[in-house]
């Protein structure tokens, strides 16, 4: 019965990741996607709060948003994982419902 | 699974359109159904033909055309949100007294219940915006 | 129409006027009530201006839209979530808000408030029960 | 004083046309001229004459339209920006084999290079967006 | 030679706010429109960084824009002066450019 | 054409692809050139994203513009203001940005960096120094 969440926005742009990171429930996933993907840089201002989140919660980032972006799976937070649209539908799938944090 | 797809924002300014494309593609190549992508917002400016974008780029009103015709999807744009950006089909042009119409192949214009009854007949609604 | 009865949440975390999000939310909640679903919505971070009393738009030539609130408890609509959290970091009390009130039929038509301040911890309850949530 | 105005978003979804419009009067009002308002990015969709917004509501479209013609503003809509979003005059329409066009009275489409003209020009650029 | 600065949104939406107090220089002006007034509020979590500016710069909210949002006056941090739009061209004139953080 | 010799400044704050904006400034920036005004462009927050090395958006489907970056020398567009703090913020390096050069022609087309990284004060007098800013 869990929730899967997307955010869409840079956390230095936007406060979306922090409001979603706010209101999760044991067991959710949290996808980052567009812009939202930088959030899960090692070493930025928000690594904390992101790996403070995973485990409770899974994190995850679009590929092909970080590729557009120059990152890659070894530039990010511990922990997190990176999947692609099909990924992203599974994910979708296999939770109860999806929340946008627009 | 059954699934209904949001598009809040319109193309190229937003990623929003984008996304949700290959998100659509992405379902449908896992066998899954689309029951409906319903545009609102300035979604709706994805659905007029008469955008001209860079040849370089890629045209995301025929992408979504195209994705319509070959999977049979049902592209749906919100009437009131439609009327406040100018995108008209042919019937809406004629009520409203305009002399032309922009809406794209593949795209019709109905109203918000549209939405609320994708809601309840899709196991999982996904919305893509600003 | 389907006979499904579903756990509509329409999430509200933007401010109102600054963009359109707030208005046209508020048209899908209208429309949506014909539907005969389980309907709430949250207000949360920018949202909670949405309910803010004393709204003027005159001078700046917008549509004033906030009495549209005051009419959801017409339309079956009497669950309005606002976070507590979301006031406090703004400087905003309850009171701020307009008042927002459904009359119970079920009570001799009493007005009931619709406005439900909920902490943190009890939205993300809310949003993990629903069957559709509605961002905009 | 001579001003500029730039408007990067279209009309209703953000409030940024709606400032620019008040902004513009106010301008006016006060004596100032107007040198040009550009319409950028999504600003391009405030050209569209094929809007039919609520009766309730104001008109961005046709406000601009009368500002424009009772005070001979030139407003001008980019034509890249443009052609990714389907504003189109008779012209475009033409050259670019669409069955139709839209834009609104008092608009005009033209290049990029009228913006940094406008920036030359005006005393002051004010720009206005999301 | 001063600038005027404009902030059109929420300070707990986006970091524009923030990043325009951090970029000002002795002297500007910032002027809070569209969303962006909702920073101008007594006690929010903004009101100290907004106060703490005021002086160097001086800090102006957009009247039309603060009774949309049901704000008065009164409700503001002390010393943000309310102009309205006649006074935002003022500003424009007075000062040399305007930047606006969007 | 105008003899005006204007200080155009770009305001870049907002990371590519999630929205436009980055890739039409480059569009102005390009068309701009012809002018023969003082131009530079400020990268600051998430527009030093824009600079990020190694762009591919081949599987998100989209234009990628990143080179346009390495072309404004020839456009003589060689003052790309770069906010330290802000790639700090974001756990980035100069060294992860793309190298941006342009060749200076009194000096035997030596190949010179574009990049100039300043700290948020140098910033906020380049700002200060402008004519027209132009933010996206």
């Amino acid at each position: 019965m869990s929730t899967l969440h997307t955010v869409n926005k840079s956390p230095f742009e936007r406060s979306s990741l922090k409001s979603c990171l706010d209101h999760v429930s044991a067991g959710d996933a949290v996808l980052l996607i567009e812009d939202g993907v930088v959030g899960a840089r090692k070493g930025s201002q928000f690594a904390g709060a992101l790996a403070a989140k995973n485990g409770a919660c899974a994190i995850y980032a679009l590929g092909p948003d970080l590729a557009a972006r120059g990152m890659k799976a070894s530039d990010l937070v511990d922990g997190v994982k990176v999947v692609d649209y099909a990924g992203f539908v599974d994910l979708a799938a296999e939770k109860s419902r999806v929340c946008a944090w627009l | 699974m059954r699934f209904a797809i949001v598009v809040n924002e319109g193309p190229y300014t937003h990623q929003a359109s984008d996304t949700a494309y290959q998100f659509a593609r992405a379902v449908l190549a896992k066998g899954h159904e689309i029951f409906r992508v319903f545009f609102y917002h300035d979604g709706v400016n994805n659905g007029t033909r008469y955008t001209v974008p860079p040849q370089d780029d890629r045209n995301l009103q025929k992408l979504w055309s195209e994705l319509a015709e070959s999977h049979k999807l049902d592209l749906v744009v919100c009437i009131a949100a439609a009327q406040r950006r100018g995108i008209l089909d042919a019937n809406e042009a004629k009520r409203q007294g305009k002399d032309g119409d922009n809406i794209a192949p593949g795209f019709r214009i109905s109203g918000l219940g549209q939405l609320i009854e994708a809601g309840i007949e899709a196991d999982r609604l996904v919305v893509f915006g600003d | 129409m389907s006979e499904t009865k579903k756990k509509f949440l329409y999430v509200n975390r933007k401010a109102p006027y600054g963009t359109i999000y707030a208005l046209e939310s508020l048209e899908v909640v209208l429309i949506g009530a014909a539907f005969e679903q389980h309907v709430s919505l949250a207000f949360i971070d920018d949202g909670v201006y949405q309910l803010m009393d004393g709204q003027d738009t005159a001078a700046a030539g917008m549509k004033n839209f906030s009495k549209t609130y005051k009419a959801l408890g017409d339309y079956e609509v009497r669950k309005l979530y606002v976070e507590r959290e979301s006031l406090d970091e703004r400087g905003l009390k309850v009171e701020n808000l307009m008042p927002v009130t459904y009359e119970d039929e079920d009570d001799d038509y009493a007005e009931k408030p619709s406005l439900i301040v909920v902490d943190r911890a009890e939205m993300s309850k809310i949003i993990a029960a629903q069957d559709v949530v509605l961002s905009f």
